[in-house]
């Protein structure tokens, strides 16, 4: 690893943006996102991304703090519809439906595309129970059998049944970070979503809970399609299949992961990259 | 019928189309099963189907028991030669024996006539609950039929639901406006006959307040001054008294119980210190009386100032005790939530624990402890009772705490409850200081709204 | 549902002899124990005028006459026929600390020492009350500040305080009493206007309170309801005006000059209708109650005389109407 | 000098500021809670005598020629029987002395006014009873009471005596002979309001201000909660929203005589609601309570994390949903906060329910809440302003129970409020 | 870089350790601690540390989430002393002095041992209030003409000053998150201590804020001693000149910045360095 020391002065980051770099679009994608701007109130924090999200595949958003990963993540199930003063343009479809049409209900998206926080944040209520409210509120399963298999499983695919077989009914609030992460791992796949979005979902955790959240998201691309928003880059290597790079609020190249990382073709992601900032 | 009765009708009719309904869309969804589409939960098409028809039913039915006692009464008058009574009043006197006769004895007890009466009144009384038990439940049956009809899964039933319960939360929050507008329609016509007699300027402007009028009519008035400016004069100087105990006492009570006592120790005292605002005004009243004013007034003239026996002084004291623990709890509440970054940063600097108390935690708490400070400013201006034993019910205009002074609340309860007669000035005066009053307290919340809204934005 | 309770408002002095009644009536019949609100003459008033009918009170009580334009009011409303009750006397005592100075008043005194205004020497002429103790005023008096808490200008005591003692001490002077005739507003509001510069203390209504008041504060004398001064003759001593002293039998023979009729005023379209009225009424005017040794003198009330109470109770329970 | 000497000169006086401050704070918390004491102390010292009921112990002879009655009259006939004569009777027996009328009259009041109905129960219940003899405790007269309890000095010289040289005598004697007793005055708290001290019960009171809560709690903490969780979670910002507020604040400081005002014209005028009922006196007082338990609401609910909310909606729960499933729940602990305060203020309330009737003398016991009734702050008021002495003992045992009222309420919240509280 | 996509399982990662690798000590040490053990409660969170801070270097403490690093960066000047349930054994020494023992004044401590915290948290007060809060409550100057100059100097210092030249009595929590974090910086030169603790300064800020920190930094060392906790390798590798490695509550590696970044000599921290995990 090489450690760079000497800075860019700030004038040297404006350059003139152009079209993203390398393969936005893809094949078999799930969701397909084209010239999507996001306004906060006056402030864009989104300019004209386009970008298609491949269906069992794991896609790392990258880019410095601020720069619009989340916000991004957050149009595709609609979550910023909940802040007042975002507003999205452009379209966003999945699975060629746009999402963001009048009579798209936003309740179903988001049991169809599912989200996992940066912080854990489990409900006030039993480990069983915070894994049952979604199939409870969706009324996915006709009965109480029913139901436990479905937690169960969900908690096995999470990888926490093990820990937490004996204390089902115990407070999910009372286990430890990582197992919290994965208990909302847990609970979002309970409500079988298609896509997963996770913004930083290790990055309040210790490295043994990290590598077990990293080992189940490797597993969960079989089913699901996963979107990961991080700022290690370590880990965007380690998990994901296609990588993307963000910078102020534009999409600055996308690829491949290997590629990004040891290749990178644009400026600014080799800068990013190589540690020069961030 | 008995409307607790129609009322159960009523919601056994909506369980039952809340079941049918959501029969309905489980049998539907059975039909089409598609795994992986996530629908709306049936019961949400139940709750819809059921409002739809309790709602209406409902609505139906207190407008009928409303026209019920109007129509009752016409039948009835009509029955006993109408010239009998010459309003509703007289009839509804008339009546009240025959209502209240519910046992045979009683029946038995009334005279003949009333007997009749009584029959012709249980004939109507059948016939209108019958008539509005059928009105009412066949609304509520065809509604149900109506909505189950109707409903299918492409329903937005759950949309449909949440938008009734939010209209119904709406409801709740409108209930303030509501009172804003019964509290003005209660005191403005009052009001206005009031300042038909006195003008409204020598009302608020006027500096003597004196209503020495005459209660009996063969009296002649004596001086009569109604100026309300000695009652807010006094309102606030005892309010202002009240506050000099109960914001330093209040605020260095929150201050040691958030920043220097322990989680125990707070635990503690926090609800200990709220019994203060809880213990009746009554209690209050006569510890002022008795106890301070009298202390007071002696200390006052060992030091040979002329103290009267009923000080502004004794009551506000008082009172100031009484509402610390407004200052102290929210004030306390808001300290707590002032963020730890900020506590650290100026320790950090090497400030000792008061240094950040009083430099950094009061500026950023101050918009809370202002509100908390409001609260008690509220209570204390409303307050009375304290008021009228320890301080008496001199109007004097004077802001020397020594003397004895008057305020608009006090001023409000006796003129209210005393024996003048009704449509005299001085209990007219009432409303008209009560409606001042409201007017006030609402230039002020507005303005210290302002007030915080800007130190808000400021600093936030 | 019908009503099967007597509703009474009206006045906080009448107040505790109603009641008296009120709880015998209920403990002793089997109709149930009439409701008493104590709303102050005026509100009382102004209910029992609203109307006839069951969501209107029956009687109310008054701690002075109905006036004229209350009556007009009640007429208005469709409540005609209004029946009158005087009940008794209430004296209203001038009183200070037992351990304190012995009073000997006059009402020429009282009315020197509370007026606003105070005649000099001079005819015709008035100048502010200049009287700051008491044997100023009255050179047999203790010299003692005058400090007086009394009754608030929305009362009928402060109101019967002021017709019957300042009044008839204003009377005193010649030219004054001439006046009445001239200018009766003039006179009035010489004989009836109390100062305002602290010596009179409006003290509010309780009058336990004034009483402790008084304990604490041995200088101060104050005014208030002769069943008071009887409840806590240990505490207080009441002061002699013009030469008698506040005792029930003096107050009841005339003796002692300052005492107030109490009234009630029953609805008498509400009398055959509301289970219990013509019992309630039959209650209050017995012998038993009213009577010169009837349980409400036990409670302070002074007792009218022999004629003055047969001429009640007959007009009470024949429901003779009230004529003003 | 450098910095850290200069640092180290200012300590002493800081420190001494520092230490200053501390006691500060410790002598206003100290200061608050001492007057809270003495305003405990005073009302305890003077309400404890009212837990005491002194009782004169006479054998009546329940001649049936004397009431007019025997075992098989009817409830009726009993009712109007005078059962004056008997205890009148027992008293000359005990003290044949006495033969002046006014004497006797002295003589007689040794027992209560309700001495006779106590009688007449105990008759109407066991109709056995007549033409027997019976040793019976009747309650003792007020006076009585007080010379017993001590309140009426006897040393005093008579002239200063309320109660006089005779009567005492009387009461010495009786004291003597053991017919004197006292025990623990259960019937203040099974009897409704009297005029007499010594018949003078809480009970009426009690429930009086159970109902009037109930009807408070049950309009005001629904429509509080809702109102503050649409203003919080729904509300869209606009002018209406705004005047909404405002109101809000506003009606926090209306003076609480005007909310009674309103309850007068509105409820009572308007909809002709009854006088003097709990339905009404709870109506008036909820909208007064109405701004503080939102208020407080509106603080707890925003309190709640984000987080909380977007883990529901991220599941696909409505926004309904994740407010009744999550936010509602974890606020309610600041919630309660709220409404206790709320209804404390309501508990401890007079000026708004003498507009709409309850300051009044309500001696049945009220069995709904349209039945007239008064609440405890308002028999503490008419106690206090009630000639007789006997009545501050009572008064001061009135502010007692209604203190015991408003902490065991607090206690439920405190225990509903941990209950409640779940940390994340 | 290398990317690596196999994981370690949890069992590996426990190593028995033994005493820190590297050289702790130094010759001319500012601070020196000495098998210092924190504990919240009953949970130890910092294991038997020893380590020399030398005068006039930066030194950054590096070690995945949780191990530590805050918890050590708080006893240098005893800011732990504000969280009830921490006790502190061991000794530090400042200067040669025991900041722990009875006698140690902690408001002069603090004076001394200025610190700057992961979230810019300027006071709710104007810019110069701000700065001159310091110097206020300690004394440091005579009059307003020596505040100003005091307040002006800070600020240049801190790099702050031409942008709010202009606007000195608006206030500070008007500013930006990277200007905020200056202020913070310029507020804490302000008492002119000799030792400045940093707890993850940058972690807030966008890359821009972040590089004029850096910048800054490197200018203090001349004056002050530094002590840096940051979670970026890369932050760490530009600004410091020796470089300490926590791993669960105990240091395992100290070194200078070049050796440990190039070439770590404990596994633990080559793992970390390489992004295996963190
Ligand atoms: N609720 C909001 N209101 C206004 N502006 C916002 C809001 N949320 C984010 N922003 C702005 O939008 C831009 C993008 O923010 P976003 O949270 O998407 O960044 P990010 O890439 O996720 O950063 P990080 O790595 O720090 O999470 C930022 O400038 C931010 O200030
Ligand atoms: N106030 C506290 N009370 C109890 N435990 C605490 C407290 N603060 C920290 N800890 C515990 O001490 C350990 C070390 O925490 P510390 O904050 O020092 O970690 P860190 O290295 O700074 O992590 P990060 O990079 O996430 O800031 C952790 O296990 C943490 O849970
Ligand atoms: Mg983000
Ligand atoms: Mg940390
Ligand atoms: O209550 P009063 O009308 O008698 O003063």
């Amino acid at each position: 690893m090489k450690v760079q020391s000497n800075r860019e002065t700030e004038d040297s980051l404006n350059i003139e943006y152009t079209d993203t770099v390398g393969q936005p679009l893809c094949d078999d994608p799930k969701i397909s996102t084209r010239n999507v701007d996001v306004f906060y109130a006056d402030n864009q924090a989104i300019h004209d991304v386009s970008l298609d999200i491949g269906a069992h595949q794991v896609i790392a958003l990258i880019g410095p703090s601020g720069c619009g990963k989340s916000t991004y993540l957050r149009t595709l199930n609609r979550m910023n519809d909940t802040i007042d003063i975002c507003r999205v343009k452009g379209q966003i479809l999945l699975d060629g439906h746009d999402i963001y049409q009048k009579k798209q209900d936003p309740v179903l998206l988001r049991a169809r595309v599912g989200m996992v926080f940066q912080k854990p944040n489990p409900f006030p209520k039993s480990i069983y129970d915070n894994v049952a409210y979604g199939p409870r509120i969706h009324g996915l399963t006709r009965n109480k059998a029913e139901l436990d298999d479905l937690v169960e499983d969900s908690l096995i695919k999470a990888g926490l049944f093990q820990e937490v077989k004996d204390r089902l009914h115990a407070p999910g609030t009372g286990l430890s970070g990582g197992q919290q992460q994965r208990l909302c791992i847990a609970r979002t796949i309970a409500v079988q979503p298609e896509v997963i979005l996770m913004d930083e979902p290790a990055s309040a955790l210790d490295p043994i809970a990290t590598a077990k959240i990293e080992e189940l998201i490797n597993e969960l691309k079989e089913n699901f399609t996963i979107v990961i928003v991080t700022h290690s880059m370590q880990q965007a290597a380690r998990v994901s299949q296609r990588t993307a790079y963000f910078h102020m609020g534009r999409l600055i190249e996308v690829g491949e992961t290997d590629q990004i990382f040891t290749n990178p073709s644009h400026e600014l992601t080799e800068k990013y990259i190589t540690g020069r900032f961030g | 019928m008995k409307i607790s009765l129609m009322i159960f009708l009523l919601l056994i009719f909506a369980a039952f189309s809340y079941f049918m309904a959501r029969q309905k869309i489980t049998t539907a969804y059975r039909q089409h099963k598609s795994k992986h589409k996530i629908l709306t939960l049936p019961k949400y098409f139940g709750y819809v189907a059921a409002l739809s028809s309790l709602i209406p039913a409902l609505l139906m039915m207190f407008f009928l028991q409303m026209v019920e006692e109007p129509y009752i009464n016409h039948e009835i008058s009509s029955f006993i030669s109408s010239s009998q009574f010459d309003d509703n009043q007289d009839l509804n006197l008339y009546m009240n024996e025959i209502i209240s006769a519910d046992t045979p004895e009683k029946v038995a007890a009334l005279s003949a006539e009333k007997q009749q009466v009584h029959q012709r009144y249980m004939e109507i009384q059948t016939t209108t609950d019958r008539t509005q038990a059928v009105i009412v439940l066949s609304l509520a049956i065809l509604l149900a039929v109506w909505a189950f009809k109707k409903i299918n899964t492409d329903t937005p039933a759950r949309r449909v639901f949440e938008r009734i319960v939010e209209g119904i939360l709406l409801l709740a929050a409108s209930i303030a406006i509501m009172t804003t507008v019964g509290i003005v329609f209660s005191v403005l016509f009052e009001s206005t006959r009031f300042f038909g007699e006195v003008p409204i300027l020598s009302f608020m402007f006027g500096t003597e307040w004196s209503p020495q009028t005459a209660i009996r009519a063969d009296q002649v008035g004596s001086s009569a001054a109604f100026g309300a400016v000695p009652l807010f004069v006094g309102t606030m100087l005892i309010s202002f008294i009240a506050l000099l105990v109960s914001v330093p006492l209040g605020l260095m009570s929150a201050i040691y119980l958030s920043e220097y006592a322990s989680q125990r120790v707070r635990s503690l005292t926090k609800p200990v210190l709220e019994i203060l605002a809880g213990i009746p005004t009554v209690v209050y009243g006569f510890f002022a009386a008795l106890t301070v004013a009298p202390f007071i007034r002696d200390l006052g003239q060992s030091m040979g100032l002329s103290v009267a026996s009923e000080s502004a002084l004794a009551a506000g004291l008082v009172m100031g005790i009484m509402i610390i623990p407004f200052v102290s709890s929210l004030s306390d509440d808001v300290l707590s939530a002032v963020p730890q970054s900020l506590r650290e940063g100026s320790l950090g600097l090497g400030a000792t624990r008061s240094e950040t108390i009083i430099k950094v935690l009061i500026p950023a708490a101050l918009p809370g402890i202002v509100g908390g400070v409001l609260l008690a400013a509220s209570r204390a201006i409303g307050e009375t009772m304290i008021v009228v034993m320890a301080a008496g019910l001199a109007a004097n205009l004077t802001v020397n705490p020594l003397d004895a002074v008057t305020t608009v609340t006090v001023q409000i309860v006796t003129l209210l409850t005393g024996d003048q007669e009704f449509d005299s000035a001085k209990t007219l005066a009432a409303f008209a200081l009560g409606l001042m009053l409201f007017i006030t307290t609402l230039i002020l919340n507005v303005i210290a709204l302002h007030v915080v809204r800007k130190y808000r934005e400021q600093y936030e | 549902d019908g009503r099967d309770y007597i509703s009474v408002v009206g006045s906080s002095t009448v107040y505790p002899f109603s009641t008296v009644v009120a709880e015998r009536f209920g403990k002793s019949t089997s109709f149930k124990t009439p409701k008493i609100e104590s709303t102050g003459t005026g509100g009382g008033m102004k209910l029992f005028c609203k109307g006839t009918g069951v969501d209107t009170p029956d009687i109310t009580n008054a701690s002075r006459r109905i006036k004229e334009s209350e009556l007009t009011m009640c007429h208005e409303n469709g409540v005609d026929g209004v029946v009158e009750v005087l009940i008794g006397y209430d004296g209203i005592v001038v009183a200070n600390d037992i351990n304190s100075h012995d009073f000997n008043l006059s009402r020429k005194d009282l009315f020197l020492a509370l007026a606003k205004e105070v005649p000099t020497g001079k005819e015709g002429e008035l100048v502010a009350n200049p009287y700051t103790t008491w044997n100023e005023v009255n050179t047999d008096l203790p010299a003692v500040k005058i400090e007086v808490l009394g009754p608030p200008p929305t009362s009928g005591t402060r109101d019967a305080f002021v017709e019957l003692a300042m009044e008839g001490g204003c009377k005193a002077f010649p030219w004054i009493k001439a006046t009445k005739a001239e200018d009766k507003s003039k006179y009035k509001t010489i004989c009836h206007t109390i100062r305002e510069d602290g010596a009179y203390v409006e003290a509010g209504e309780n009058d336990n309170l004034i009483i402790q008041k008084l304990q604490k504060n041995p200088d101060a004398l104050g005014i208030f309801g002769f069943s008071f001064l009887d409840q806590n003759a240990d505490l207080v001593k009441g002061s002699m005006v013009d030469g008698a002293a506040p005792e029930f039998e003096t107050i009841a023979s005339g003796e002692y000059p300052v005492s107030r009729p109490l009234f009630f005023y029953v609805k008498k379209a509400h009398v055959s209708e509301i289970p219990g009225m013509q019992e309630f009424l039959a209650e209050f005017t017995s012998e038993k109650a009213m009577g010169e040794e009837g349980y409400l003198t036990d409670k302070g009330l002074i007792p009218l005389d022999e004629d003055k109470y047969m001429k009640v109770k007959t007009d009470t329970l024949e429901l003779n109407n009230l004529a003003l | 000098m450098n910095n850290t000497d200069i640092v180290k000169q200012s300590l002493k006086k800081r420190y001494f500021k520092e230490r200053l401050f501390k006691t500060m704070g410790m002598l206003s918390i100290v200061t608050a809670i001492l007057f809270l004491l003495l305003l405990l102390t005073d009302i305890f010292t003077k309400a404890w005598p009212a837990f005491i009921q002194t009782r004169v112990e006479l054998t009546v002879d329940l001649n049936e020629a004397d009431l007019g009655i025997d075992a098989q009259s009817d409830e009726q006939a009993i009712m109007s029987a005078d059962f004056r004569k008997p205890i009148r009777a027992a008293l000359l027996n005990t003290f044949p002395e006495v033969t002046k009328r006014k004497q006797k009259r002295e003589l007689y009041s040794l027992t209560s006014m309700g001495a006779e109905f106590q009688l007449r129960d105990m008759v109407i219940e066991n109709p056995q009873l007549i033409g027997t003899q019976q040793t019976i405790q009747f309650m003792a007269d007020d006076d009585v009471d007080a010379v017993i309890k001590g309140t009426i000095d006897r040393l005093l010289p008579e002239s200063d005596r309320r109660v006089k040289n005779d009567k005492l005598g009387w009461i010495e004697t009786l004291e003597a002979s053991g017919q004197i007793t006292t025990g623990f005055n259960w019937h203040f708290f099974a009897a409704g309001d009297s005029r007499e001290p010594e018949m003078a019960g809480i009970k009426g009171a009690i429930l009086g201000s159970l109902y009037t809560l109930l009807v408070t709690l049950a309009l005001s903490f629904p429509v509080a909660v809702a109102a503050a969780i649409y203003l919080e979670e729904f509300a869209p910002k606009n002018r209406f929203i705004d005047f909404i507020e405002i109101n809000i604040n506003n009606l926090a400081a209306v003076p609480s005589i005007v909310f009674g005002l309103l309850g007068l014209a509105v409820f009572i005028n308007f909809f002709s609601m009854p006088r003097s009922a709990p339905i009404v006196g709870g109506i008036v007082l909820s909208l007064m309570t109405l701004p503080t338990i939102i208020i407080a609401s509106r603080s707890a609910i925003k309190a709640v994390p984000p987080s909380l909310r977007e883990a529901a909606l991220g599941l696909g729960a409505s926004k309904m949903q994740s407010v009744f499933h999550h936010v509602l729940p974890a606020a309610l602990p600041g919630i309660l906060t709220g409404t206790i305060i709320g209804m404390a203020q309501a508990l401890g309330e007079t000026a708004p329910l003498l507009m709409i009737g309850m300051v009044a003398f309500i001696v049945d016991i009220p069995q709904s809440v349209t039945d007239p009734s008064t609440v405890l702050p308002i028999q503490v008021f008419l106690w206090a302003d009630s000639p007789e002495r006997g009545f501050l003992e009572k008064t001061s045992a009135a502010i007692m129970v209604l203190l015991f009222f408003l902490i065991a309420m607090n206690a439920i919240a405190i225990y509903l409020r941990k209950k409640f509280e779940k940390k994340w």
